[in-house]
C-alpha cells in the first residue's frame, strides 16, 4: 500500500522535491528502459543491396529478428549505412513478402498455393521434358551438347555458392547455354 | 570486364573503396556515387576533407554535383569526347609520367605498318568487314608478332575473349617514343581532332571548365600524387560503354595512375554480387574463373584446341591448362580422367548469342521453352520490358524465384500489356511457379563487393514459411534430376551423372552447408582433398579440382573459411574477408615502384622491393611474383610467368605491359573512338561516314525500333538512372514502406527552359515517348537539369529514374519500356543512357489512353516548337 | 551521465536520408504516407509523430564549372532535421502528465507509457516538432535514442550517417567542435557558413545544433525561438487581476441591489 | 582552397551570353505565372523556392494546434461556472432571492461537472486522464488548471448538494457547505482566467501576443455567460443586468482594443472567416446586450424583459463564438512561417 503511494509522482514531489520534470516523473518502464537488442544473439552479415558491401549486425533472439545495423568494425562501412542498408530489417520482415509457392496453371487467371515439394517435383519434370525435346547433341558433325530452349536469368544478388551450383547443374550438367544476369562490364 | 581487362589483365575494379582517402583528385563519370553508393563515397568525403579535388562529370546536378568541387554537365553520349580530349591534353602538353609509360605501359611498342586508323579510314580500323560487320584484328597486332590465321574473336567477358591471335610477348619498343609507329604516337593522332573546341561542340562544356576539369586532375597525378577514378552504368550502359571506360584506363596508364594508393579506376557494381556473378558467372560466355566456354566453331572441338587457342605462352595466362582442367575435375570429379578430356566434351558449346538479350528475343519467337528467373525482375528491369514482358506469355513454363511477388511473376495478372489487350490472361499458356525466396540474413554464403572482397554473410534466423535459399533449390533440383540421369545413360546424360553433387545438408529443411560449397570453389587435392592455399598448387594432370582458381585460398584449410575473417588490420582492413587474387587489394601493385623496386615517393609507397629479404613487401599484398628481383630479365627461352622480366607489372599480359593499344580482345578497335549514341540527335562530325560504334548490334525490329538520328518527333535526349532511396527494379525497395515513402511516385527531370517551352508546371503530369512507348511521370521542374548547348543549337535533357512498376505500396510506370534492346559489341549491354524521346504536358492528370508510339498526330508540332528553341 | 548533443554538419550531408530510415527501423515507427510532393526531392515534409529524423532539400541555380562544394555556389542543399531536445523545452515544461521528461543524458523523452495525449506540448514547442498522431493518441517524436543512450549506444541516425554528417557526444565537446568547424570552412572561403544554436535566446541552446550553409531560416530554423514559459508570469499576473475583477464586478452589481 | 576561388573568379564571367538568357527565360517564366509561390508544391513551375524570407518552402515551422471542439466548449463552461459561483456568493451575501442563489450554485455545480468531461474526450488516450494528476507543475497551466478544475468541481458540487438536499443545513453539513461555497467561489475565477493563461503561454504568436489581453477576456465573457444563464433561467434581477452591462462594456472595449491593436501577428484573429467570427462574437457580447440593456430601462416591463433576455442569449452566444475563434485562430498563426522567421526577427 505505502509502496504503492510511494510510486504515485506526486508524493515523490512531496518527499524529494522536483518540478515534475526529472527522475521522480520517470514510470517503471522507462527506468528500466533498454535497447531492443540488448543481450540478443548476433549474427555477422554483408548488406544485400548495392556493391558496396557494407557490414551488418543482425541481432536475432528466438529464431525472431530484432535489428540490423551497420559492423562497425568493417573496413569498408565502418559501421555505416544507406537508406537501403538501414532498411533490411523491414526488407526481411514486411508483410508483402512471399512466403508460400505459388503456382499459376496456364490460362488461369489466379494463383493456387502449393506445396514446395511437389512444386520441386513439377519443375524438374518440366525442366527435364524441356531438355530431352530440345537438347542438340552435334550440327554437322560437330560436338554441340547444348539447348538454348531453357534459359535461366540472375545471379548479381546471389550468393557465389548459389550461383557456382546455377552455372555447374545448368550449364556443365543439364547443357543449358542461356546462362545470364544483370552484371555486364 | 572487357574495358579493364583488356587494358590491364583482370575483370575488375583496380582499386578498393578505402583507398580513395589516399587520392588527391576523384574523377567521378558515368556514376552519381554519392546516391547510389553512398557508404562508399564516405571515403571521396574523406579525400575531399583532406584537400583532393572532387569532380563529378553528369549530365544532371546530382547529389554527386552538390559534393564536388566542379560539376561539369555534357551531353549525354559524348563522353569519348571528353575522355580523348583528356588525353589530348595529356599528350599534347607532355603531362605524362614519362618514365611509367616508358616501362609499364606498351605506349613504345612498335605496330605494324599495315594498321591503319579511324582518321584514315573515317571512323573505323583497318581489318573492317562490312559485310560480316565485323573486324579482322591482324592488322592490330605488335610488329614481328606471329598471328594464327583464322581465330576469332567472340568478345564477351572471357579472360582474353578469344583473342590470342598474336603472341604479344614478341614486340620492339622505341623508348623514345619518336617512332611514328609507336603506340605512343599512333595513340596522339589518332586523339589529334579530340581539341576543346570540339569538347565544346560536341559535349557542350565550355572550353574554360575543360581546362579547368584537365587541370585540376593532371595536376594531381605524378610521383608525389594520384588520381582516381570512378564510374558505373553511366559508362558501361552505352553502345559503346567498354571503349568509354577503355578511354579512362588509357588516361590512368598515361598519368601513371594505376597500381600506386589513391590511384586506379573503381567499377562501381549496382548489386551485391555483381562482382561475385561474373567471377563465378551465371553467364553464356565463360565459365568460372573468367575461363571462356567452348564455342562451337573456332577450335573448341577438343580440349587440346581449347586449350592450345588460350594458352598464351608468357604471362600469366600460360597457366590457363591448369585452371580448366581443375575446373573440369571440380565439375566431373573422379569420371574426369586424362582419356576423356576430364569430361570437356560433356560440356555444351556456345551457337550463338545466348546472352539475356540475345535469348529474350529468341523467346519472343517462341523458340525458349522454360525459364528460371531467381532474383532479377525483368518485366520492369530489362530493355524494351514490354517486349520482355510479351515474350514471357509464350513460354510453356516460367519459374520465379524472389521474395516477393514481382512483376515478372505476374506478368499474366496485371501487366500494362493485359489492361491495354495486347494479352489475355485466359490466351497466355504459360505455366508460372512463384518460389518464396530467403533473405541475406536467412543463409549463409558469400557477396563478392565492388572491390572484389568476398564477404560471408551468417544466417541469422531461419527463412519464414516455404521460403528457402537459391543453394537449397538449386541443389534438390539438382537431386531429383541426377535421379531421372541415373535411370537414362545416355550420351546427353553422361555430364549429369558425372556431376559431383554430394554436398553435405543440415537442419529440418535439409539445407546444404554453403561452406561446402565454397570449399570446392576453393579446391583441393583429388587424392585426399586437401584445401589448396594457392591457384598456384593448381595442376593440369587432374591431381587437383578447383571451381574457380581466382578464388583459390579463400578456405585454405578446414576451418580457416577467409571470406569470414572479421579482423581487419592495416591500411586496407587485410584480414577483414578475402579479396581475389590472393587477398590482394590494389591490382598492379609493382607499379607502386620505380622499375628499380623502390618507391616513386615516400607519400605514395605502397609495395617495394626488400633487398635484404629478397621480396617484394608492403601495405598489401604484392601483385607480382614474391622473390622476383626487379632488376630480374628472363632469359630467351623462359615460358610463363619467368618471361616476364622484374618491372612487368601487369602480369596477367603475355607482354607484362598495361594496354594503353589493345592488340586483342576487342571486338570494336584498339583505342577507344567517338561513336554517337544509337539515337543521337546530332550528326558524328568526326566520322559522318561511321557514326555509331560498328560493331554495336540494334537488332532492330518492328518490335523493337528506333527513332532517326536526329529525329523530329523526338527531339530530346533522354536519360536514365536511379535514385539513393530504390533499387534498381524495385523488389527490394517499392515493397517497403520505409522507403517507398521516401520517392514514392515516378517523376521525371526536365529544365526550367524545356518546362517555359512546353508549359509544363512543376508537378504536372507528362507523357514520354520514344520510338518504343510511351510513359506518363509526374514533372519536377528542376534547374539541375540544364538545356545543353552544342553545334550552336540547344539540346535539352531529359532525366528519368527507373525504379516503379505495377507491384508494391508504391507504382508507376516502367521506364524501361522506352529502352531499345541494343547490344554492346563486347558484352552485349543496352544502351540506357542516351536515347531520344519526346515530352507532352498531359491536360488533365493521368490519362489512360496513352499517345501511340507511332502517332504522327501529336508529335509532328511539338518538334517544331523544340526546333524554334 | 554527461550531457548528450547531435552535431549535424549540412556540409556533410549527401542528402541520402539513411537517418530517417534507420531511426524508423529502430524504433519501429511505421510509414508516413505516400505523398510526392514535388519539393526538390523531401517527400516526407517535415518532422512529425512518423518522422523523427527528416532531410531537407533546398535547391538553387547550378552552374557548369561550379559544384555544390564550391565556395561560390551552393547549389543543392541538405539538412538533416531532428529534435533539439532544448536547454529549456517548452514541451517539458507543458506536460501536464508528467509524461515528458529530461533524461540523466539532457534528452528530452516522452514517455509513451505515460503520455494520456492532451497535446498541448505540440503548441508548446516552438521548433514545431512535437506531434500528436491521431490515430494512436499519443505525442511523439525524438526519443534521442534513450534506451540506446542506455547502453552506450549511439542513435540509430548518427549510427547509420555514411558521411559522418550527423555526429553524436558529449554536449561541450561537440559544441567546441562545431565551432571550429566553422572557423575552419570560413577559412577555406564558405563564408556562407553558419552555427545554429540559439544559446542566447530563451531556449537557452539546444542539444541537437546546426551546421548550415546559407541563413538557417532557409532550413526553418527560427533566429529567436522563445521557450513558452517566458510569457507565464505576465499571464498569471493578468489571471488574478481578472479574478480579482470578476469578485468586484460582482459585488458591486448586488451590492447595489439589496432587496428582500 | 584559394585556387578554388580563383578559379571562382574565371567562372564568373565564363559564357555570360547563355547564362544571361538562362536567367532570361527563368524570368518570363516569372512572369508567366510559372513563378513558385512558396509552399504551392507540385504545382508551380520551377521547384518553389526555399529562402530566409519564405523559410522552406513555407511549410509551416510549428505544429498546428490539435484541440477539438471539445476545448472551446471547455472554455466556455468552465468560464460561466466560475463566475456562477462568484455570483452565487455575492448574491449570498447581498442576501438577495434565495432561488437564483441556488441556481447560480447548481449552474456553478453542473458547469463544473461537463468540464472534466469535455477535457477527458479531448484526450488522445481518455483512459489516461487520471495522469493529469501523476504530477504538480506550476510552470504548467494545463497542469494548474486540471488540479483547480478538480478542487473547484469538488466544492461547487458540494456545495450545490448540500443546497438542495437541506434547506437549513445544520453542524457538519453547515461547514460543508460552508467550505464548498467558499472554496468554489475562489476558484471559480481561477478556472475562469487560467484558459487564457494557458492559451498565452504558448509558441503560438496570436495567443502569446494577446497574453496579458486573454485572461481579462475569458473573465469577462465568463461573467456575461454565466449572468446571462441564469437571465434566462428567468432570474429578472437588476443585480445580473448590471453585471450584463459592466461586462458588456468590458467585451466592447476588448473587442475595440484588438480592432484597433492590429498586428501581422494578430491577422489570424482580425482576419478572414475567423477575423469575422472574431467579430460577431464581440458584437454579439459587447455593444448589441449594452444597447438592449439600456433601451430595456423603459415603462413597459414585460417588454424589457423581452429585450434582457434578448441581451442575455446574445452575450452567451457571443461567449462561445469567441472561444471558438480564440483557439481557431491559433491555427492559422501556427502556418504562418514567413511571420515566425522575419517577426521574431526584429
Amino acid at each position: 500500500m505505502n509502496a504503492l503511494f510511494q510510486r504515485w509522482p506526486v508524493i515523490r514531489q512531496l518527499l524529494h522535491g522536483g518540478d515534475g520534470t526529472g527522475p521522480e516523473a520517470m514510470s517503471d518502464a522507462t527506468k528500466s528502459l533498454r535497447p531492443r537488442n540488448s543481450g540478443a544473439k548476433v549474427a555477422r552479415s554483408i548488406c544485400p543491396y548495392c556493391g558496396v558491401g557494407c557490414g551488418q549486425l543482425v541481432y536475432h533472439q528466438d529464431g525472431k529478428l530484432i535489428s540490423i545495423e551497420g559492423d562497425p568494425q568493417s573496413p569498408i562501412s565502418r559501421g555505416h549505412l544507406c537508406p537501403k542498408g538501414a532498411a533490411s530489417y523491414q526488407l526481411l520482415t514486411h508483410s508483402q513478402r512471399a512466403t508460400k509457392v505459388l503456382y499459376r496453371r496456364p490460362r488461369a487467371a489466379a494463383w493456387e498455393e502449393i506445396d514446395l515439394d511437389a512444386a520441386m517435383d513439377m519443375v524438374a519434370d518440366r525442366l527435364w521434358e524441356s531438355r530431352e525435346r530440345t537438347f542438340v547433341e552435334a550440327k554437322d558433325g560437330r560436338r554441340v551438347m547444348n539447348t538454348t530452349a531453357v534459359a535461366h536469368l540472375g545471379g548479381a544478388t546471389l550468393d557465389n555458392e548459389e550461383n557456382y551450383l546455377i552455372k555447374k547443374l545448368f550449364t556443365a550438367g543439364l547443357g543449358m547455354v542461356c546462362v545470364s544476369n544483370q552484371a555486364r562490364i | 570486364m572487357p574495358g579493364l581487362g583488356t587494358s590491364f589483365g583482370r575483370g575488375g575494379a583496380t582499386t578498393a573503396q578505402q583507398d580513395l582517402a589516399n587520392s588527391d583528385a576523384i574523377l567521378i563519370m558515368g556514376s552519381s556515387m554519392a546516391e547510389n553508393h553512398p557508404v562508399g563515397f564516405q571515403w571521396v568525403m574523406e579525400a575531399r576533407n583532406k584537400g583532393a579535388k572532387i569532380i563529378h562529370v553528369d549530365p544532371r546536378f546530382t547529389r554527386t554535383s552538390a559534393m564536388a568541387d566542379i560539376w561539369v554537365p555534357l551531353r549525354a553520349g559524348s563522353d569519348i569526347v571528353l575522355l580523348g580530349a583528356l588525353i589530348r591534353f595529356v599528350l599534347e602538353n607532355k603531362r605524362d609520367f614519362r618514365e611509367y609509360v616508358l616501362h609499364y605501359t606498351n605506349a613504345p611498342v612498335i605496330l605494324r605498318d599495315d594498321f591503319q586508323d579511324t582518321e584514315d579510314l573515317e571512323g573505323v580500323f583497318s581489318g573492317w568487314n562490312e559485310a560480316q560487320k565485323e573486324y579482322d584484328f591482324e592488322t592490330w597486332s605488335y610488329r614481328g608478332a606471329p598471328t594464327v590465321p583464322g581465330a576469332k574473336v567472340h568478345g564477351g567477358h572471357a579472360k582474353d575473349r578469344g583473342g590470342e591471335r598474336s603472341r604479344e610477348c614478341i614486340y620492339d619498343r622505341d623508348l623514345t617514343l619518336q617512332n611514328p609507329r609507336c603506340v605512343y604516337q599512333v595513340l596522339k593522332r589518332h586523339f589529334q581532332r579530340y581539341t576543346p573546341e570540339l569538347v565544346e561542340q560536341e559535349c557542350g562544356i565550355p572550353r574554360r571548365i575543360f581546362e579547368e576539369l584537365a587541370e585540376a586532375f593532371c595536376s594531381a597525378s605524378g610521383p608525389e600524387k594520384t588520381a582516381a577514378i570512378c564510374y558505373a552504368v553511366g559508362w558501361t550502359q552505352h553502345s559503346d560503354g567498354v571503349q568509354i571506360i577503355r578511354s579512362a584506363a588509357i588516361l590512368q596508364l598515361l598519368l601513371g595512375n594505376i597500381g600506386r594508393p589513391g590511384g586506379g579506376i573503381l567499377a562501381l557494381r549496382g548489386h551485391a554480387s555483381i562482382q561475385g556473378s561474373t567471377d563465378i558467372p551465371t553467364l553464356y560466355d565463360i565459365l568460372p574463373g573468367y575461363l571462356p566456354m567452348p564455342y562451337f566453331d573456332g577450335d573448341s572441338g577438343s580440349l587440346e584446341g581449347y586449350l592450345k587457342r588460350h594458352t598464351t605462352a608468357c604471362g600469366w595466362w600460360s597457366n590457363f591448362e591448369k585452371y580448366a582442367v581443375s575446373l573440369l575435375k571440380a565439375y566431373y570429379g573422379d569420371r574426369a580422367t586424362q582419356d576423356n578430356d576430364f569430361g570437356f566434351d560433356w560440356l555444351p558449346r556456345v551457337t550463338g548469342d545466348h546472352s539475356h538479350l540475345g535469348y529474350w528475343l529468341e523467346m519472343d519467337k517462341g523458340n525458349v521453352e522454360g525459364l528460371f528467373v531467381m532474383g532479377q525482375n525483368p518485366a520492369v528491369g530489362a530493355p524494351n520490358s514490354g517486349l520482355e514482358r510479351k515474350a514471357l506469355a509464350k513460354l510453356k513454363w516460367l519459374v520465379v524465384r524472389d521474395m516477393v511477388e514481382t512483376e515478372t511473376a505476374s506478368f499474366w495478372l496485371d501487366s500494362p500489356e493485359i489492361s491495354s489487350g495486347q494479352l489475355r490472361t485466359s490466351e497466355i499458356d504459360t505455366e508460372v511457379f512463384l518460389f518464396p525466396a530467403a533473405g541475406h540474413a536467412e543463409k549463409n554464403g558469400s557477396f563478392t563487393n565492388t572491390q572484389r572482397l568476398l564477404q560471408f554473410h551468417e544466417i541469422a534466423v531461419h527463412p519464414p514459411g516455404d521460403a528457402r535459399s537459391e543453394t537449397w533449390f538449386m541443389y534438390h533440383l539438382g537431386r531429383r534430376l541426377k535421379e531421372k540421369a541415373r535411370a537414362n545413360p545416355s550420351p546427353r546424360n553422361a555430364g549429369l551423372n558425372a556431376l559431383t553433387w554430394d554436398y553435405p545438408v543440415e537442419g529440418p529443411v535439409a539445407e546444404p552447408d554453403a561452406e561446402a560449397v565454397l570449399k570446392e570453389i576453393n579446391g583441393w587435392t583429388t587424392a585426399d582433398r586437401k584445401l589448396l592455399s594457392s591457384y598456384r598448387d593448381l595442376k593440369a594432370d587432374g591431381s587437383t579440382a578447383s571451381g574457380c582458381w581466382i578464388y583459390t585460398g579463400v578456405f585454405p584449410a578446414p576451418n580457416e573459411n577467409k571470406a569470414r575473417r572479421r579482423e581487419p588490420k592495416g591500411r586496407y582492413g587485410h584480414g577483414w574477408g578475402f579479396a581475389w587474387p590472393s587477398d590482394r587489394h590494389i591490382l598492379y601493385n609493382r607499379a607502386s615502384a620505380r622499375p628499380d623496386g623502390q618507391p616513386w615517393s615516400e607519400k605514395k609507397k605502397l609495395v617495394w622491393w626488400d633487398a635484404e629479404k629478397n621480396e617484394w613487401t608492403g601495405y598489401d599484398v604484392p601483385d607480382f611474383t614474391k622473390n622476383k628481383p626487379p632488376d630480374y630479365h628472363p632469359p630467351a627461352d623462359a615460358k610463363n610467368d619467368d618471361a616476364l622480366a622484374g618491372d612487368k607489372p601487369f602480369i596477367m599480359h603475355p607482354d607484362g605491359f598495361g594496354w594503353i593499344w589493345v592488340p586483342s580482345g576487342l571486338k570494336d578497335g584498339p583505342l577507344p573512338t567517338h561513336y554517337e549514341p544509337l539515337e543521337t540527335p546530332l550528326k558524328n562530325r568526326l566520322y559522318p561516314r561511321h557514326a555509331t560504334d560498328p560493331g554495336a548490334n540494334k537488332l532492330e525490329n518492328p518490335e523493337n525500333p528506333y527513332a532517326n538520328s536526329p529525329d523530329p518527333r523526338f527531339p530530346y535526349v533522354l536519360t536514365t538512372y536511379r535514385l539513393t532511396e530504390h533499387h534498381t527494379a524495385g523488389g527490394m525497395s517499392r515493397y517497403l514502406s520505409h522507403l517507398a515513402e521516401l520517392q514514392p511516385e515516378l517523376f521525371c527531370e526536365i529544365s526550367p527552359e524545356l518546362a517555359g517551352e512546353l508549359d509544363i508546371h512543376n508537378g504536372d503530369f507528362v507523357t514520354i515517348v520514344t520510338a518504343r512507348s510511351s510513359i506518363d511521370a509526374r514533372s519536377l521542374v528542376t534547374a539541375r537539369v540544364r538545356p545543353i548547348q552544342v553545334d550552336g543549337r540547344v539540346i535539352h535533357q531529359v532525366g528519368l529514374p527507373y525504379h516503379w512498376g505495377y507491384k508494391g505500396l508504391v507504382k508507376g510506370d516502367v521506364v524501361n519500356d522506352l529502352i531499345a534492346i541494343s547490344e554492346e559489341p563486347n558484352v552485349r549491354i543496352m544502351e540506357t543512357k542516351a536515347l531520344l524521346c519526346n515530352v507532352f504536358r498531359r491536360e488533365n492528370g493521368r490519362d489512360p489512353q496513352k499517345y501511340s508510339r507511332d502517332g504522327e498526330r501529336e508529335i509532328p508540332e511539338a518538334s517544331a516548337e523544340s526546333e524554334a528553341a | 551521465m554527461s550531457v548528450t548533443a547531435f552535431l549535424t554538419d549540412s556540409t556533410l550531408c549527401i542528402g541520402c536520408k539513411a537517418c530517417e530510415v534507420a531511426c524508423k527501423e529502430w524504433n519501429q515507427i511505421p510509414g508516413d504516407g505516400f505523398v510526392w510532393s514535388g519539393l526538390s526531392y523531401d517527400n516526407t515534409g517535415g518532422l512529425g509523430h512518423a518522422t523523427w529524423r527528416h532531410v531537407k532539400f533546398v535547391e538553387n541555380g547550378a552552374t557548369p564549372g561550379v559544384g555544390g562544394n564550391s565556395p561560390e555556389n551552393f547549389s543543392w542543399g541538405f539538412s538533416s532535421d531532428v529534435c533539439k531536445h532544448c536547454e529549456n523545452a517548452g514541451c517539458l515544461e507543458a506536460c501536464p502528465t508528467g509524461a515528458i521528461v529530461r533524461t540523466e543524458f539532457g534528452g528530452v523523452y516522452i514517455q509513451p507509457d505515460v503520455c494520456n495525449g492532451c497535446s498541448y506540448c505540440v503548441v508548446a514547442c516552438p521548433f514545431g516538432v512535437v506531434d500528436r498522431d491521431e490515430t494512436d493518441g499519443r505525442a511523439f517524436k525524438c526519443t534521442f535514442c534513450y534506451d540506446r543512450q542506455k547502453e552506450g549506444l549511439a542513435p540509430a541516425c548518427a549510427t547509420a550517417c555514411p558521411t559522418e554528417s550527423i555526429k553524436f557526444g558529449k554536449l561541450d565537446d561537440l559544441r567546441e567542435a562545431a565551432h571550429d568547424r566553422v572557423e575552419e570552412l570560413t577559412d577555406a572561403g564558405f563564408r556562407d557558413v553558419q552555427l545554429y544554436d540559439p544559446i542566447d535566446s530563451s531556449v537557452g541552446g539546444i542539444h541537437a545544433f546546426f551546421i548550415t550553409r546559407g541563413d538557417p531560416r532557409t532550413y526553418n530554423l527560427p533566429p529567436q525561438p522563445q521557450v513558452p514559459t517566458v510569457y507565464l508570469r505576465k499571464g498569471w499576473i493578468s489571471a488574478a487581476i481578472s479574478s480579482g475583477l470578476m469578485i468586484a464586478a460582482a459585488l458591486v452589481a448586488f451590492a447595489g441591489n439589496r432587496k428582500s | 582552397m584559394s585556387d578554388t576561388s580563383k578559379s571562382g573568379e574565371r567562372h564568373s564571367h565564363i559564357d555570360e551570353a547563355r547564362e544571361a538568357r538562362l536567367l532570361e527565360i527563368r524570368r518570363q517564366a516569372a512572369l508567366a505565372r510559372l513563378a513558385s509561390q512558396p509552399g504551392d508544391g507540385a504545382d508551380g513551375d520551377l521547384v518553389p523556392h526555399a529562402s530566409p524570407e519564405s523559410g522552406y518552402y513555407g511549410r509551416p515551422l510549428l505544429k498546428r494546434p490539435q484541440w477539438t471542439n471539445e476545448i472551446p466548449l471547455y472554455f466556455f463552461c468552465g468560464g460561466a461556472a466560475g463566475a456562477a459561483a462568484v455570483i452565487a456568493s455575492a448574491a449570498k451575501l447581498a442576501g438577495t432571492d434565495p432561488r437564483l442563489i441556488r441556481d447560480a450554485r447548481y449552474l456553478a455545480a453542473i458547469g463544473g461537472a461537463i468540464s472534466p468531461a469535455l477535457l477527458i474526450s479531448d484526450l488522445g488516450m481518455p483512459s489516461r486522464f487520471l495522469n493529469m494528476f501523476r504530477v504538480v507543475k506550476f510552470q504548467s497551466p494545463m497542469s494548474v488548471g486540471s488540479w483547480t478544475l478538480l478542487v473547484f468541481s469538488g466544492s461547487a458540487a458540494a456545495a450545490a448538494f448540500l443546497s438542495a438536499w437541506q434547506r437549513q443545513p445544520r453542524g457538519i453539513f453547515k461547514i460543508l457547505q460552508n467550505a464548498g461555497e467558499f472554496i468554489s467561489t475562489i476558484a471559480g475565477p481561477v478556472v475562469s482566467t487560467y484558459t487564457g493563461v494557458l492559451l498565452g503561454a504558448t509558441a503560438i504568436p496570436v495567443w502569446n501576443q494577446n497574453l496579458s489581453v486573454l485572461p481579462l477576456h475569458f473573465a469577462t465573457s465568463g461573467m456575461a455567460a454565466a449572468a446571462a444563464l441564469l437571465e434566462l433561467r428567468g432570474h429578472d434581477s437588476r443585480a445580473l443586468n448590471t453585471v450584463g452591462i459592466i461586462t458588456a462594456l468590458g467585451e466592447t472595449a476588448i473587442g475595440a482594443s484588438i480592432e484597433i491593436r492590429r498586428s501581422p501577428v494578430s491577422k489570424p484573429i482580425t482576419s478572414g472567416r475567423i477575423g469575422w467570427l472574431a467579430r460577431a462574437a464581440g458584437i454579439l457580447a459587447g455593444p448589441v446586450p449594452l444597447i438592449l440593456r439600456l433601451l430595456a430601462s423603459g415603462g413597459n416591463q414585460s417588454r424589457n424583459i423581452k429585450l434582457r433576455k434578448i441581451a442575455a442569449a446574445s452575450a452567451v452566444a457571443g461567449s462561445l463564438a469567441s472561444r471558438l475563434a480564440w483557439t481557431r485562430a491559433g491555427i492559422g498563426s501556427a502556418q504562418d512561417t514567413a511571420l515566425l522567421l522575419n517577426a521574431s526577427r526584429q
